[in-house]
């Protein structure tokens, strides 16, 4: 399955673990702190609301 | 009805609520094909061997760099001209991607010169402006998070991000200018895309599709977000007052 | 606007006014480097010019927060926003009285600091003329920085966050003259582009930094 | 000239402060704020002086007439009570300072460096810098701040004074100006009902 | 004692308060010393732990002047003064506040930096180490100078000036261990001279401060 | 403990200022300090809590007990109103704020930044500083500037429960604090004849 990277294991697969890393951390703290604020937001809404 | 009325934060928040379930499932489809593809289905070059797989994450990671430089830039003149808070909080949202976008490439770069070069990191005009815009993408933020009035600091950072391109294009003329004859010989860049085999352009192609809808479901839901804290600030505000 | 000139160079030349700080702060890293990378003179003679220039800019950089933050902070930023002076004008003194406090004071030290650095002797005339044509684009950039920052208390390494990119061009630019004439290379092309920053930037940034001003201070 | 303002509302942090404040002011007249603390005197009077862009409303008469003294004084530490006087007349197109000296008491510290006086001395300096501006309009935010009684009285001569000769004067305190002639606003109805300003209200 | 550490961290990392300014001080230093020295590799990792020991440095001097400027504008270190603290400890406090926020981001970012400027391999792990060593006897001495000039508006390049010199032997040994690192020399001698500095420094430059700075208060 | 000044002179700038001052203040009492701009109030005040040291003359029973107000508050902008008192209750190695917000009707006001507050409200946050140091004596240079009437009371409210409670408060105001059973010390008598300071007599 895995392909044979040959001597440059470490440079093909640093660079795809890095990206990989650095996508998820963006997209989580995103999503994340979307989910933050909307909560918080709901809850004064739901306040002025009732 | 005109472009402009995306500028009502709540119908931006409408329209984008309905089409970002859309963009993130094409940006995980196309994301996920693309790497895939590029990683286990294609053939090593032959003289950079397996390396090359790097350029999946590589060109489109660089191209997304840039490309969220200037859709900041746009977003700003939009604000500057008609003063649409959309268009000031877009470009905020967009920074952070912009500048993970700009990291991602130069160290897929710095794994790559490592190889190829013998050297993490040499002052090549192409990588030393791209560090450049880093910089710059590390004070647009900076100076953001640093002001508390929304529309003070979406003026202060729309004016930052016109000067800042000017010197940008600016920098980039004086590297190139600069590291001029002793521009390393040993760049096996694949300049121009013509001189990629097929095997190798349609991955790219779609991981180039994957990293644009990335940017823009990252795009739209920052922007939301920004939307909201900015609601809450103003009704927590007025509570204050009241 | 002259008396605003003539205020800026008096604060600048009684106690706690850093006249000659910039120098002093120019001297004291020129003296560190040696520290720093060691003291084989032929490995200095040929990071000379650029360690100059790199001084330099940074000891502009150092005294920028000077230039608006004191008058912000004690008000006078705002009476003067409602004297009859064009806000253009006041930037572009605010920056002239940098450039004669900072920028000046440095080009005539150059030469003194180039021994310490055993500069090659080609090298004199050129550090000294790259720098009295560049180190007005620093007051100025560095101007801009300044009214980007005024509304945060001590803005000042936010500040240099924000110039820094900014002062990149005309670095590379008057060092490149500074280390070109050291080798005795023709200096014509980045001499003409970094006159060609300054003058640019002479002209169109003050614009840029009246509006960041005006905006700061509402 | 006259300076007028017409239904003015002030915003601060995000938030309307004031709403639908009018008021003239003639030559020869002054006119006193008064209100809590934080109903939003200083910022009223920031968006007269042209600081701030009001939110609505409008003000008139005010281009290039006004003389604004702030909560803090714009006094430079390092130079003397005259050297920081002649500045600002010099940026104002004047120089003439004894007169104000003279009117603010300050002819036996003239040649003392700012920094070294006491609070209220501070405060009669920075008084003295509007007489210098010959400006017509005064525009004042709490200007009696550290004063003692004497300089209370020294100010509202100087006041009447420029009253006299045809200037107006607004101003804001909490105390006793000894200014029987000043009419007195008091701001406390114009309080604006909770509502975000119009730059926020696209988010509600 | 903790809640004034608590409260200056705090502030720190509040907007405005320059937690990571420094560090990106040290990164921009980094970066413009290519472009006024040139691109050449070889040259490059030559001078690059002198000019790493030297950024680190800088970037600590340059956020000295919030250690206590800031209380002294708004009073609060008069009343701190008056409260049941004694004087060493708020000083030292505040050394170790300014390491935290500066000193230690500068120890963590140093080998990323180190790859710009092509630093050699074995050079790594000695210019960490000692930073790590070096870096609390900057705080510690820079706070001393926050001390003597803390009564001068905007004393900080008086203050720059002043502590550059003390900060010399710290440079020397603490350049001198990255250096023979990076030539794989043995590093023991310098590097047990740094850490006595830092000791010595820290057990006794603490006095020294709050005897300078009582009297700056009175 | 009494706190008690005995034949005090203070000094400025090499200027002998104040000389010959001489007070008591028991526990349950209240001095108010008059006198006309630059007499020295501020001066004197900095000298009773330890800041300066006397010219000569002695201040016995002032050892950590001393609530020190200044001109400037000692207020952090970025920290919000209730960060800035916990601070300082800590500091002074309490933890209670909450008597305090009450007694400065800061309660409505407790999660904004203090850089956002009005000139009155930020005074208003220094004075409730005061109270969370639970030092018993306090001493106040000019409390209640740019506070509007209703804080004066509470201001005034605030000492009176101190004082109750065994406390002590040295203030010095050119404006009526409302506090009539505080003792009046008008400092003109005691302004210092010429002559410089004694450090400096060597040299005469
Ligand atoms: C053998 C090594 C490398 C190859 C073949 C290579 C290839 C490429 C290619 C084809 C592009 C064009 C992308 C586009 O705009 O369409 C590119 C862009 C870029 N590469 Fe590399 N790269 C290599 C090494 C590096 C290294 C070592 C770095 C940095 C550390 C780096 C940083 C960049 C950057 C910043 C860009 C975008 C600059 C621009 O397009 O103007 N690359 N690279
Ligand atoms: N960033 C902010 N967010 C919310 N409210 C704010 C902000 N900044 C200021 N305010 C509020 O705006 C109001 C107006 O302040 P302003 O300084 O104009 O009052 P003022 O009438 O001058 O008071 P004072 O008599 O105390 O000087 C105050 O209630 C203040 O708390
Ligand atoms: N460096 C100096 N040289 C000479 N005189 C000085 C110096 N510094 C201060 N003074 C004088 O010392 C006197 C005492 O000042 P202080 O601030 O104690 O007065 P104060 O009573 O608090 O006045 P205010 O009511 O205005 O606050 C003032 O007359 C001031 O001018
Ligand atoms: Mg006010
Ligand atoms: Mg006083």
């Amino acid at each position: 399955m895995m392909p044979d990277l040959g001597k440059y294991a470490f440079a093909v697969l640093s660079s795809y673990g890095v990206t990989i890393v650095l996508l998820a951390v963006i997209v989580l703290v995103s999503v994340w702190r979307a989910r933050k604020v909307k909560t918080a937001l709901d809850e004064i809404e739901n306040r002025r609301g009732s | 009805m005109s472009f402009w009325e995306y500028a009502n934060p709540v119908k931006f928040i409408r329209t984008t609520d309905k089409v970002l379930p859309w963009v993130w499932a094409l940006t995980g489809i196309s994301l996920v094909t693309g790497l895939v593809w590029g990683f286990f289905f294609t053939p090593d070059d032959f003289r950079q061997g397996s390396t090359v797989k790097i350029i999946y994450i590589h060109v489109p990671s660089a191209l997304m760099a840039i490309n969220a430089w200037l859709m900041m830039l746009v977003a700003s003149l939009i604000w500057i001209v008609r003063r649409h808070h959309v268009s000031a909080l877009a470009a905020r949202a967009a920074a952070p991607v912009g500048a993970v976008m700009t990291l991602i490439a130069l160290a897929t770069g710095a794994f790559w010169g490592q190889p190829m070069w013998g050297t993490w990191w040499a002052w090549d005009p192409r990588l030393t402006s791209f560090l450049i815009l880093f910089l710059f993408y590390l004070g647009y933020m900076a100076l953001w998070e640093a002001i508390e009035n929304d529309d003070t600091a979406a003026d202060l950072t729309s004016i930052l991000c016109l000067v800042g391109s000017v010197f940008a294009i600016l920098s980039r003329y004086a590297v190139n200018f600069w590291n001029q004859g002793l521009h390393q010989g040993a760049t096996l860049s694949l300049d121009k895309e013509e001189n990629i085999s097929d095997v190798f352009w349609f991955p790219l192609l779609v991981c180039i599709a994957g990293f644009v809808l990335l940017f823009i479901a990252l795009v739209f839901l920052r922007t939301q977000t920004e939307i909201r804290a900015r609601r809450t600030r103003a009704l927590l505000a007025r509570e204050g007052q009241a | 606007m002259k008396a605003l000139l003539v205020r800026d160079l008096m604060l600048a030349i009684r106690a706690g006014g850093g006249f000659g700080l910039g120098l002093s702060f120019f001297l004291i890293v020129t003296v560190l480097v040696p520290f720093g990378v060691g003291p084989q003179t032929e490995l200095l003679s040929r990071i000379a010019p650029g360690i100059l220039w790199i001084g330099a800019l940074l000891a502009c950089l150092l005294s920028l927060d000077r230039i608006l933050a004191l008058d912000w902070e004690d008000g006078s930023l705002d009476l003067l926003a409602t004297a009859p002076l064009p806000m253009e004008g006041i930037v572009s003194i605010k920056a002239l009285a940098h450039w004669i406090t900072t920028g000046l004071p440095l080009v005539l030290a150059a030469p003194v600091l180039g021994v310490l650095l055993s500069l090659p002797i080609p090298a004199y005339q050129w550090v000294v003329i790259s720098l009295a044509v560049g180190t007005p684009a620093l007051s100025v950039i560095g101007t801009f920085g300044a009214a980007l920052t005024v509304g945060i208390k001590r803005g000042g390494l936010l500040m240099s966050l924000l110039v820094l990119p900014l002062y990149v061009p005309t670095l590379i630019f008057g060092a490149e003259v500074a280390r070109r004439g050291a080798e005795g290379l023709t200096v014509q092309a980045p001499l003409l582009l970094l006159a060609g920053i300054s003058f640019g930037v002479i002209a169109l940034l003050p614009f840029a930094s009246a509006a960041v001003l005006r905006i700061n201070l509402r | 000239m006259k300076l007028s303002v017409r239904d003015l509302a002030v915003t601060r942090g995000g938030l309307a402060i004031l709403e639908g404040v009018s008021f003239d002011l003639a030559p020869g007249e002054a006119l006193v704020l008064r209100g809590p603390n934080g109903i939003g005197k200083t910022t009223l009077l920031r968006s007269v002086a042209g600081l701030q862009p009001p939110e609505t409303g409008s003000v008139t008469g005010a281009e290039d007439q006004i003389a604004y003294a702030a909560h803090s004084d714009g006094l430079k530490a390092m130079l003397s009570v005259t050297e920081n006087l002649r500045f600002w007349a010099s940026v104002f197109g004047l120089s003439e300072i004894d007169a104000a000296l003279v009117a603010f008491d300050l002819t036996s510290l003239r040649n003392r460096m700012a920094g070294t006086l006491s609070a209220g001395q501070k405060r009669r300096l920075g008084l003295a810098r509007l007489v210098v501006t010959g400006r017509p309009i005064w525009v004042l935010d709490e200007p009696t701040v550290s004063l003692d009684v004497a300089s209370v009285a020294l100010f509202a001569e100087a006041v009447r004074g420029h009253l006299k000769s045809g200037g107006s004067a607004l101003m804001a305190t909490h105390i006793d100006l000894g200014l029987t002639e000043a009419r007195v606003l008091d701001l406390t109805p114009f309080r604006a009902k909770p509502r975000t300003r119009q730059m926020d209200e696209a988010f509600l």
